[in-house]
Formats: C-alpha cells, structure tokens, sequence
C-alpha cells in the first residue's frame, strides 16, 4: 500500500465527488487518476506546466532578454539533457513498480569503460561508434544485472540497485584509477559536441529519447505491459504476462539509458571519470516524481517527467543568473518543489469540481 | 631533479625527490596509519596514492590505508581503530578539521603521534606536526596575478568558480581571491559554487557563461572541476576572458603549455602533502630528526607554498603534476 | 446442447491436492467437464474452490493429481498454457489493472500488435464488440479501469475471458459484485456461450442461481469432493446444503425481525447529501430495528453508508446518535459514539493481510485492551477467540495471518472487529457478500441477535431477498435519490424492483 | 502497492514455487506466518544473524585478538550509535508505509543549532542540557513539518523529504556561515563523551533508543497504529484510527531520532557543521531494508535494524583491518549486500517449507 495510500486514500475518499449514474462505467472525471493516455499527462502536467511558467516568468524578469536568449535556452536544455535520459529510463522502473537508484553509478561506469584508452585506441582505429555502443553495452549490462537479481534473485529493488550503486562506482574507480579520462578521438567529439540544424546534438538526444520513451510507453506492448506490471502484478501474471523476464527488460532499459546519458556526459565533458552521475539517481528520481509517475508504480507519463527535468533545470539557471548563494538556493528549491507538488494538486483538484 | 627518471614514475606522490640524507637510511620498522576523505576526486586519489606510493617505498613502513570517508563519524572510528590497533604514527587529511580534532588529541594523548595534513585541526595539542596547504595564500596567488593582467581596468568582469561552498578551505580561497582582488580594486562580480568535479564543473560553468555575457577573468578553484569548465568554455564558444586554475594538474598544465588556451596560469596546490606526511610520520615514530635540517626535531608545522604556474615556468611544474 | 456421451470428456480432474505451508487446501479432487455445459462448483467458504480453479488455469501447481483436456494428459505450468489449451478464468478477487484502459485491460497478455506496436483502434473495436455482447455496450472502452465500480471491473474481466477463444470459461463468483439486472445479463452471456459450446465452470453460493443456468454440480468440501456430475434437475437444493455443509441449514432469516425494542430513535439521519453522489436523505433507525438499503449497483448506497459513517463528508445534513450530533467528516467521532461499518471491499477497505486474525479483529479495539498506550494482547487474543469461535471462523486459529483466510472467512472476521467493539450503531455493507450459505445463515442470526441486544442496524445489499427478508424497514434507492421508504412487510421483490429500474432509467 | 509490487511480484509470480498467493507476497508471506512480534523478528533475521556471523569470523581470522577485542568492538558500536539511532526513527517511517530521506540533513541541522554561539553561551550560563534539547527539538520541528506536508498536505513522502533534505541542508549552511561550530560547554562534552560502566555513553544512547523503539513498535498502541496504517491505510481510517495525526507523530518520530543522533554527533566530533550527517539518510534506509523491515510498509523490526547497521559498521571495521583499496571495498560492498538479502531470504523460505 505504502506512500499511495497513507496519502492518496484521504483524497480519494474525500467527499467532493460525484456525478452518480446507473451505468457501471461513471463519470469519475473528479477522481485524480484521469484518463487514458495523452488526457493523463496533460491533466497530471497542468500544475507542473504552470509551475514551469512560473519559474520562466522569474527568469524573464530577473534576467530578462538574457534568460530568453536561444543560447540560454540551448544552455538549459543541454543542462537538462544528461538527466532527462536517465529520467526516461528510471520512468519505466519506476512505473513498473521498482526503483532504479544506481543510475548515476552506472553513467559513470559507462563513462569510464567508453573512455580508457583501450576503447579510445580502438575507436581511434576503427570507428568512433565503439566508444558509444561501448557505453550503450556498459549500461544495458548492469541495468540487466539489476533486473535478474530483483526478479530471479527476489531482493527488493531498492537493495539491488542501492548495491549496484556501490560496486558500479567501486568498479569505475578501480578501472580509471580514479583519474579523468579525456577524450582525445577528434571524430567522437566532432559528432556529440555539434550541432543539427542549429540545436546541439545532446539536445536532439534528449527529444529522441523522450520521444522513443513516450511512444513506447503508450504505444506499445512494452509499455503496457509495463504499466500492468506496476499497477497489479499478480493480475498481469495471472493475464499470462511474464512478470520475471519483463522486469528484467525494464531495467535493462533503465541502465541502457543510463548508457546512453554516459555518451552525452562523455561529450559534454570532453571526459569519463568515475564521478560522473554522482547523485543523479536521486535527481532523477525526483524529477519522475514530480512529474506525476507514481511512486508505487502502474501509472507512468513521459511528458510529466520532461517538465519535471526542465523545471529543476531551469530553476538552477535562474538561481545562477541571480547570482544567489548556494545554501538560499537550496532552502529555495525546498520550498519550491513542495510549492511546484502542492499546486500541481490543487490544480488536479480544481479540475474535478 | 633528473627529468628522465622522473618521468618514469607514473604517479605523482613517487615521482617525488628521494629521500634525502641520512632519512633514507632503513630504521626500525613502524605502523603508520592514513586515513583521508573519499577519493573520488582526482586531487585526493593523488594525495591518497602518493601516501601509499610511499608506504611502497619505505621497507620499514607498514602502511595502512583506511577506506576514504566523507563521513567524519566513520573518520573517527578509523583513527579509534587505528588507536586500537597501537600503530606507531597516523597521518590525517581530515574531511573536517574541527569534527576529528578530539579523536586525534586522543591518539596524540595515546602516545602516538598524528601528522594532519591539509585541513587544520582546531587544536594545537592534535598534532605533533601539521602540514598545511595554502588555501588562502591560492586565493592571493590567483587574485594577485588577476590584479596584474587586468589591473588598470576598473570595470572588469571577474568571476569565480568555487570549490564546494561548505568546506573551509574554499572559504579560506574565497577570501584570500577576495582581498587581492580589492588591493587593485577589483572585486567579484560572478560567483558559483561546483562540486569539485568533472560534471559539477561544467555544469556550473554553463550557467555561470551565460548569466554573464562579457567577462574578463575566471578563477577555478581546482582543476579537477577544471576539466567540465573547460568543456562548458568551449561548448559556449567564448575566449574573451582567460582563466586561472587550481590545484595545479597535469592537463591543465598542458593547457598552459599549449599556449593557445584560455587557462593562463594555475595556481599550485601541492597533492604531495600526504606523501610528505607519512614520511614525517615515519621519521616521528621512529624517533629521528629531519635529514637536511639542523633541528633535532622533526618541525611543528610545515606550510606548502602555492607558487602560480604560467607559460614561462611550466616546465619546472608539469612533470611533478598530477594527472586529474 | 449437453453431450451425453459421457466418454467425451473436455476436461478430467483426478485426485488434485494442493498444499499450503500449514494448510491442505485440496485433498483429492475429482472434476470432469464435457463440452457446452455450465458446471457448477459448490461448497463453503474455504471449501477450496478457488484453489481448485486456480490449479486449472495455470496460477497454482497441484502437489498432486492428474489432469487430462479432451482426452490427453496436461500439465498446466503457466497461466499462459491454459489459455493456450483454451481455458480462461475470471478470478474471484478482481483481477485488473487500475491503470489502463478497460480495452487494454480485455487484451492484456495477447495484446493485438505489429511488431510490438499496439493495434489501438483495432483492439478498441474488439472490445466495443465484447461489451456489446455482454449487454454494457455504455461502458467506454477506452475508460481507465480505475474509475470503473466493481460491476463494471467484472464486467472488464468478463470480456477479457471471452476474448480468449476459449474452450472453456472458469468464473469464480461473478455475481457477487453484481445486482439482479446485472446477473441477468450475465446469465444471457452463459447462455450464449452454452449455445456456442463453449463450457462454464460456474462458482456461486446463491443457490437458486444455480437452480437457473446449471447443468451439473460438483461439491467440495474441505478439499475434497463430497459429490460429483449430480443433474441439477434432480438435485433438491436441500439434499445440495446438506452435501456442502454436513448438515440441514434453514436458510430463513433467522426468524422473523424483532422490530425496534424502543420509539427513542438511536440514529437519526437528517437532510444529509454528499455533492453529485446523493441527494439529501433523512431517516432514523431506532435500537433493535434493522433498515436496508436497495438498489442497483452505483446507486450511491454505498455513499450514504460511508457519508453517515464519517469517511466522506457530507456536503449537507447531519448525523445524531442518540441525539448527540456527530462531527462531519471524522470517522473517529463516529466509532467513538458507537458506530461501526464493515466495508464493501474487505480487501482494500478492511483488512490488514499480512497481519494476524486477531489483530485485524481487534483493530479498532487494541487500544482499549491495554492501558495508557501499551498493548495488552492476550486479552486480545481471547477476545478474537470467542468470537471467532461464536461465528465458526475456520480456521479459527487467530495467530494465522487473515491473508490465508478464504472470503467468505475473512468477512466473518470484519464483523468480528464490531462484534468484539461492540457498537450501537452497525452499518453493513453487502455483509453476505462471497459467504457460503451455513455462514450466511450464521451472519442472520447474529443480526437478529444484535437487534435483540438493542443495536440499530442500518444494511446495504444487492440481494433485494436479502433486504426484505432481514429488514423491518427498506429505502430503495435510485440515482442518489431515495424513491421509496417503508415497511418491508408492504412490499415484495418485484415492487422493488421496478422502483429502483424506475428510479434509475427514468 | 508501490515497491512491494516490484519487490513482492517477482516472488509471487513464480509458478514454481507452487504457492503464489493471490497477493503478491514472497515465499515467506504464504507460509501461515503465526504472528507475535519477537517469533516474526528471529524468523526474519536468521539470515541476518548469519550474515553478521560471517563478518564476524571474517574479522577474527584476519584479525585475531585485535578484532575481537572489547575497545575494537566499542569502535564498532560507537560507529554504529549515530546511523543506528537514526535508523530507528526511519524504521518506524518504513512501517508506517512512508519514507523519510530528510534525516541526515535534519540531523546536520540539530548539531548546528545546538552548537550555535547563542545556544552555547546559554548552555554555558544555564545548563548544558540546553544544547541536548535545542537538538531534540529542532529535529522533532522539522520531523513534524514533514508529517504535516505530507499528511495534510498530500505530498507524497519521497518528495516532501527530498525537498527538507535540500532545504534543511542550506538553512544549517547559513545559520553556520557554512563554519564548523566547535562545542566549548565543557559538561557537555564530560557527559556525553564519557563512559558509563565501561561502556561510552553514546553506545548507551543507542541501546536505549532501540530499546525503547522495540517497545515502542511491539508492545504499545503507537505501534500498532503505525504498522496498521502501513499495511493498510483506508483499513485503519475505517477503523476509527487517525490517521493524519498519526503520521505526523511518526515522522515527528524519526526527526526526534535524528535530533537524538545530533546530540550523539556532536559529543562524537565535539562540533557541528551542516556537512554532518551527509548521505545519512541511504544508509539507514539501507539498513532498515536490509533489517526486514517491509520497505512497502505494515511490518517493522528494530531488531533486524539493529543487525542491519551493525552489518554495515562491522564491514567498514573489517575493511580497515585488511587494508584494502577503497575501490575495491565499495565493489565487495556491493557484492555483500546482495548476498547478505539473498541469505536472508533462503534462510527464511527454509523455514516455511
Ligand atoms: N471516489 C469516487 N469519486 C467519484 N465518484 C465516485 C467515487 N466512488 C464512487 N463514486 C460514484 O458514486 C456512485 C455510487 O457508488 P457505488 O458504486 O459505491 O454505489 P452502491 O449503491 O453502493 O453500489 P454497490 O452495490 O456497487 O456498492 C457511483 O456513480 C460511483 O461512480
Ligand atoms: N496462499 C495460501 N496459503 C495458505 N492457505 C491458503 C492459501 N490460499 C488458500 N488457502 C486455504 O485454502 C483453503 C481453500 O481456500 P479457497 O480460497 O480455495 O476457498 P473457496 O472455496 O474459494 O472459498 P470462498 O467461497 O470463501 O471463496 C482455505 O482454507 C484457505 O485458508
Ligand atoms: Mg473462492
Ligand atoms: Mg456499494
């Protein structure tokens, strides 16, 4: 029952309902858990959208043309970019009902294994590409060892990735020796540090990403599959879904996008180091959240979690350009993101009256 | 120092001179303790492998290195466990100098003596001797050499990108930048704070860019985040200021050498400082003076210097540098 | 349509046992099925009909036994090979997922897709065309199942059992959660599948639903099977109860009601609406009085219950327990002045699964037991034991957890919990919901018993027999409104019947 | 549902195991799991107690009398006093079905405002037990400001105590000016650093603190509320419990703890500083996972707590003793948490077939 129910139960019951009918199919439009697809995220993201605005409207007032410039757009997504992948994956994981809290470690490992100079000499030789399958494989590796141990293995996914967590990070130190790797393959940062038709290729990454995640999502048997499996596991295995291998792929996939983040941090940074995506797992996780994926799992958005990126993305932007000490700052964002959930369920609220 | 051979050494802590004097000489042989924060961090994994280089070096050093710990709690029971244990020295990078001090007057009280590296005790009865680096004197050495390039203009932009806000060493290389910058009235118009790391680095460095559209200088206070600013610098496609760094790695150090890059000049902020330590620690434990002083004693306290390194001395300064 | 070549068999079952840790659940199971029949399956609560059929559909594995589908040995390892053999099961627990759509939900596991990719207008038609079949074609079916009632979730994972092309169709007591409109349609749809061959194996505890559609029963008890293949034609129900339950059970109400010991009415409802659920009701239900509750599933009678009780607050009105007014909104006001409510969904609403009888019974008491906050749990314990004893709760030992209980037990224990509490005012909602007919019998006898004692009872149930029978007094209700309110000696099943159509469609 | 879903299904899923209950519990939910507090508690913990058990000889066999040792074991506990006192607090959070990731932060901040000048010059003047209730009392606020944003404001969990984490973090770094606040109050540091009958008096604190939590989970009514409102909300709404107001108590709880690890926190470095009790948080929660606690909520052991920090406390002491590389630490870490749960959980489905 957990987090949902301590406090979803007191809303849900909470007398402002209505709309009695004979038919057994009522027009429950008020209850908090709306509709299908698309009508999910929008209703989910109207709070969030206007928290967003918000925020812009300060950056715009406080910084005004500067904050609006293309470059500082570009600056904000890009910022956004590396944790809006990881946010993807830990999307599903999350839907599916599991945490995934070894993203950042594994982004890290990723970075470090695509960046030794073994992996760089060969790309150097063969092709740029190595670098990023090298990456891609790293992360899709550990995320599918995560997967086996929760679903075969039966540790609760907290511990599992916790446990990555550690030895992914204990793992990149020892292969780096703890030191940066730079990048010297001139073709590999050619192509990730460009640009495409005048957005930077990270930047395309990200959309790419959310796009495929979405579309997957909602579109597919994955995606409901995954959604089934967060919502009532017993009664997707009881449908003939195969819970065990279908969580396996989920995190599978969460560490691919953990991958694919370590190619976009390797290109950003011009390096791997076993630092890369510290604490990003919680970030990222929050993100989710906040965009309205919940918790407990069986109900996902992509889109709420992209705001949810873009809102602590812009949100740090706005900080700096303000040029506000670090410790306000971080009282500020406390108060604000309790603020951004607080009005996103006002707002959800208001909607069913 | 022969160029040749220290070359050949691949970690920064062992590519130190040899011991010198009559301290080469094998003693008795001692336990010696390390413990420092985690090591996640380039500068740190250097301090870190060049105490262990040492332990290597020394037949008479049986060196134990405990886990690197952010968490002062477990710091603690380290140095308690190292107590337990009677070893015959300890060398401490404290995570938090004030957080260890009680612990560490308690080994000194135990009869064994604490070398404190880096991060300064907040009692003078916690260790035998302490090996400080110069936080402040960065912060000058990076202003001063601001000051000199930008001196006669007013209105320039500096900014500044700070290490992680809450340790006191960046407050001591704050304020030291600070007061130098003053001297030639200037002062700092954008400050952030990163992480010490590659990705804080950059990121910060991102949206420090573009909250400031013309600037004239940046200080990075280390080299480790050096490498994320860097890339920030570059993404963002701007030249119009340089840039000092600090702590003094190997890469930034090219940069400098390289000649057309924004990094100009890093300040040094030697990574050998526990690698020195233990060798004090050793000669404390086993009882003997410092080779090439005329003290009997080994000295209370040893203050690094933070020399600035420009194109003009960076040969001097590159081969002893650390790789990030 | 009922092949009488009794060599044809579709499905065999011989000497199927399934144990649990510390439980035999089945102990020897016999069951054959021959095509296009409805076979019923019969027992008491905890008798291991569930088990039985999970078994079949692939959700348990028997620790004993062999199967055969039309003659050949199976093993059915996963849910996925009984469908693929063509057995589909509706479970008794409802089995969909909140969060997709109800036409999600119907292709859930055999999703209709290219390449991974879902065909969603083609899987929404299908599913237009099932509810259609199943006379709800109002049912949306691209709706998020969450915000369907109970009903209307069957209804869900009715179609998605006839969306198998199956051979044989498994339901665990589909007509618990459903009205007398509802079972009609139902029983239009078996009737339907029996035309098309297709076998039913049909789980009920409302016997003269059995009487309607069953070809043949099977009865277990305890895990065994007592009687097999019997022709419902020639089986008295009587001779069935005795089968089920070891003994004649007279299924009467308990009497005749005892009609309200006092004029002084113990609670008084009056004007009291909850915003676009219901609309303002008042009535008082004086001590030893037991009022009911009719309608059709959705009516909001659930509403007024949980509105009275305090867990919605009410838009209007107020709430008077002897006089004393409660506080609106705060169902700790109410248990405080003696109310208690044993909610519709035990699972979700009432019990604590992992945890043990006793402490699920004695939920809202623990704390009076102890003494300035501590815990006094051997005289809980006791305390769960007598009334576990008084209401024949198997098994009846309070330390198991309740998770292990069948249905029909873990709705004895919820009425335990206000039997233990002791409370003036008890409101029930569907309190013989999934309970096999001796229990039934037992859970009557316990309200007369009640009304005896003084308690005011005010319940809610599908069973307009069960209404009439219990009740002195009836509200119909229709819409969120009340139609009609009276003596139920004034009124007979069908007269309620057309009030709440009336109510509803007009 | 939330993780237990995850957690619980792929357990409950198995068609193997020939006993998948209709509620997605594993193994050992289906055996008849007879109740009462301690036999639940051992049952759970066999595993544990085994695990410790390796650790345990590990240590002597490489460390001999120096690891057996009374002061080696007091260096154990008083490692462990902090992290654990804390971990009892977020045991009874976990129960309650929620989360409380705030903790460290929270702590941080009681041993900055507990060893401000003000208070200590009060504390000098007045009585050292000022500086022990200005952390009590600071932590129970800011425990009680959770509660009430997540009860009466129906923030989930998660997020509320991410956003206190962040916020409490900086409003310590400003009262602090981001200083590391050394304690002068001699009887303060006389107290609470001295011993009492051989043993250190924050080990004492620590085994009052789990005593009085065991108590307190097990044997009273607070308790019994706290694990019915973590099995099932609406159940104990129904039932006549307050819920909301429960809650709140039940994170006032875990911040009252905290304060209490402040107080432990300072004596043990006689300072405070806002870096105090960083990350803190993942590794109670780790601990009280890994303990038995039901991370979904509605079971809770402080005695597999207990086993569960001191796993954690005996590790790092054995990994000191042996001298390893801390990379390599940090991935036989991993490795042991893992195997730590996966011996737990054969340990107890042993025991119910
Ligand atoms: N949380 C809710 N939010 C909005 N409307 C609700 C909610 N719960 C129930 N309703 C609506 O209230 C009406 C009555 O609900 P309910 O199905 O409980 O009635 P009932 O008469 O008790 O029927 P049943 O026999 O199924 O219990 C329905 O139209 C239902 O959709
Ligand atoms: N997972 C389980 N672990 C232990 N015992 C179980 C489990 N599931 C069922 N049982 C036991 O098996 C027996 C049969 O239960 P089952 O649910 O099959 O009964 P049923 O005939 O369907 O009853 P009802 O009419 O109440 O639904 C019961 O005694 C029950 O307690
Ligand atoms: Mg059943
Ligand atoms: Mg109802």
């Amino acid at each position: 029952m957990s987090e949902t129910t301590a406090t979803g139960s007191p809303a849900g019951t909470s007398a402002e309902d209505g709309a009695p009918g004979r038919d057994l199919a009522p027009a429950q439009e008020q209850s908090p858990k709306t509709a299908s697809g698309s009508r999910i995220s929008l209703g989910h993201s109207l709070g969030l959208i206007l928290a967003l605005g918000a925020l812009i409207a300060l950056g715009v007032i406080t910084g005004g043309d500067r904050f609006l410039s293309v470059a500082n757009l570009m600056v904000i997504l890009q910022q956004a970019a590396v944790i809006g992948v990881i946010s993807i994956g830990v999307t599903f994981v999350i839907t599916s009902g599991g945490i995934d809290l070894s993203v950042g470690s594994v982004m890290g490992l990723a970075t470090i294994w695509a960046t030794t100079l073994g992996t760089q000499a060969m790309a150097t030789d063969i092709h740029w590409s190595i670098m990023f399958f090298t990456a891609l494989a790293v992360g899709a590796a550990a995320g599918l060892l995560n997967g086996v141990i929760i679903a075969y293995g039966k540790v609760v996914p907290f511990i599992a990735t916790l446990a990555m967590l550690v030895a992914a990070r204990g793992f990149a130190e020892l292969i780096s020796g703890r030191q940066t790797q730079i990048v010297t393959v001139q073709e590999f940062n050619s192509v990730f540090r460009g640009d495409f038709l005048g957005i930077s290729v990270i930047v395309w990454m990200f959309l790419l990403v959310a796009a495929a995640g979405w579309f997957l999502l909602n579109r597919t048997t994955f995606g409901r599959r995954t959604i089934a499996v967060g919502g009532n596991a017993e009664a997707a295995r009881l449908a003939g879904i195969k819970v065990k291998r279908h969580l396996v792929m989920v995190y599978a996939l969460s560490g691919l996008c953990a991958g694919i983040a370590a190619v976009m941090m390797i290109s950003r940074t011009t390096s791997g180091s076993s630092t890369h995506g510290y604490l990003y797992e919680l970030d990222a996780i929050a993100a989710v959240v906040i965009g309205g994926t919940l918790l407990a799992g069986g109900r996902g958005t992509i889109f709420g979690t992209v705001l949810g990126v873009l809102v602590f993305a812009v949100l740090t932007n706005v900080f700096v350009q303000n040029n506000l000490d670090s410790s306000v700052q971080a009282v500020v964002s406390g108060a604000i993101i309790v603020a951004a959930v607080l009005l996103q369920q006002r707002f959800s609220a208001h909607r069913t009256t | 120092n022969d160029p040749e051979e220290v070359e050949s050494e691949d970690d920064a802590g062992a590519s130190a001179a040899e011991p010198a004097g009559d301290n080469a000489e094998p003693g008795e042989e001692v336990v010696i303790g390390f413990s420092g924060p985690a090591a996640g961090h380039g500068w740190i994994g250097a301090i870190t492998e060049g105490a262990q280089a040492q332990g290597e070096e020394f037949e008479d050093i049986d060196l134990r290195v405990s886990e690197g710990t952010d968490d002062v709690n477990e710091q603690i029971s380290q140095i308690e466990q190292f107590i337990n244990d009677g070893v015959d020295a300890i060398v401490v990078l404290p995570f938090d100098g004030a957080a260890l001090t009680e612990v560490a007057t308690d080994a000194m009280e135990a009869g064994i003596p604490v070398v404190n590296v880096d991060r300064e005790f907040s009692s003078p009865f916690a260790a035998r001797t302490t090996i400080l680096g110069d936080n402040y004197g960065m912060g000058v050495s990076a202003g001063n050499y601001i000051c000199e390039q930008l001196g006669d203009q007013e209105d320039a932009v500096v900014a500044e990108i700070a290490g992680i806000d809450s340790l006191p060493l960046t407050q001591d290389r704050s304020e030291g930048f600070e007061q130098a910058l003053s001297d030639c009235g200037l002062e700092v118009d954008n400050r952030v704070a990163a992480d010490f790391t590659v990705a804080g680095g950059e990121s910060a460095a991102a949206n420090l860019l573009q909250a400031a559209p013309e600037i004239d200088a940046i200080w990075n206070h280390d080299d480790d985040q050096g490498v994320g600013v860097l890339a920030a610098i570059e993404n963002a496609g701007r030249d119009e200021f340089f840039m000092v760094g600090g702590a003094g790695s190997a890469n930034m150090m090219r940069e400098i050498e390289s000649g057309d890059s924004v990094v100009e000049a890093t300040v040094v902020y030697p990574a050998s400082q526990a690698a020195d330590g233990v060798r004090l620690a050793r000669l404390l434990a086993q009882g003997r003076a410092m080779g090439d002083l005329v003290q009997s004693d080994v000295p209370r306290e040893i203050q690094l210097y933070a020399p600035v390194v420009t194109e003009e001395n960076v040969d001097q300064y590159l081969p002893d540098a650390f790789e990030s | 349509m009922i092949t009488q070549n009794a060599g044809s068999e579709l499905l065999r079952m011989r000497g199927i046992s399934k144990h649990f840790p510390g439980a035999k659940a089945l102990d020897g199971v016999d069951l054959d099925i021959r095509p296009g029949e409805v076979h019923c399956l019969l027992g008491q609560n905890g008798a291991g009909k569930s088990t039985l059929i999970k078994v079949l559909s692939g959700a348990h594995q028997p620790t004993g036994g062999e199967i055969s589908w039309k003659g050949e040995p199976v093993t059915i390892d996963t849910t996925m090979a009984a469908l693929r053999l063509g057995i589909a099961t509706m479970y008794q627990e409802l089995d969909v997922v909140d969060g997709l759509s109800v036409a999600e939900n119907v292709f859930l596991g055999h999703e209709l897709s290219t390449g991974g990719v879902l065909r969603r207008s083609t899987a929404l038609e299908h599913t237009r065309d099932l509810l259609r079949r199943l006379g709800h074609p109002e049912i949306p079916a691209q709706r998020e199942v969450g915000r369907l009632s109970a009903a209307g979730k069957q209804i869900v994972s009715m179609a998605r059992a006839l969306s198998h092309d199956a051979q044989l169709i498994i339901m665990d007591e589909p007509s618990a959660v459903l009205d007398p409109e509802e079972v009609e349609n139902l029983f239009g749809v078996v009737h339907t599948l029996r035309d098309q061959g297709v076998a039913v194996v049909y789980i009920s505890h409302r016997l003269e639903e059995i009487r309607r559609i069953g070809d043949r029963i099977t009865v277990l008890k305890d895990g065994r099977t007592v009687a097999t293949s019997l022709e419902v034609s020639d089986t008295p129900t009587r001779e069935l109860i005795a089968l089920m339950t070891g003994h004649e059970v007279i299924s009467d109400f308990g009497g005749a009601a005892i009609g309200p010991t006092s004029d002084q009415p113990l609670l008084e409802v009056e004007g009291l609406s909850l915003q676009g659920v219901f609309e303002p009701v008042s009535f008082d239900v004086r001590p030893g009085e037991v009022v009911g509750l009719a309608g059709l599933v959705g009516a909001g009678r659930s509403e007024i219950l949980e509105t009275i009780y305090g867990a919605r607050r009410a838009t209007t009105g107020e709430v008077r327990v002897k006089g004393r007014r409660l506080r609106r909104g705060s169902v700790p006001d109410a248990v405080q002045h003696g109310v208690g409510l044993a909610p519709e969904e035990r699972k979700s609403q009432g019990l604590l699964l992992d945890e043990p009888i006793y402490r699920n019974i004695t939920l809202s008491t623990f704390a009076r037991f102890g003494r300035s906050g501590l815990l006094n749990e051997r005289a809980e314990r006791s305390a769960a034991r007598a009334q576990a004893q008084a209401l024949h709760l198997s098994p009846a030992d309070v330390q198991r957890s309740i998770r292990t209980l069948s249905g029909g037990n873990q709705q004895k224990a919820m009425l335990a919990r206000w039997l233990v509490h002791g409370c003036e005012v008890l409101l029930l909602d569907e309190p013989t919901r999934g309970v096999d007919v001796g229990a039934r019998a037992e859970i009557y006898g316990l309200v007369r018993e009640l009304s005896r004692q003084g308690t005011a009872v005010l319940m809610v149930s599908s069973e307009i027999e069960e209404v009439l029978g219990l009740a002195d007094r009836v509200l119909v209700v229709a819409d969120g409104r009340v139609v009609h309110t009276g003596s139920t000696k004034d009124i007979n099943e069908h007269q309620v019947l057309d009030l709440v159509m009336e109510g509803a469609h007009g």
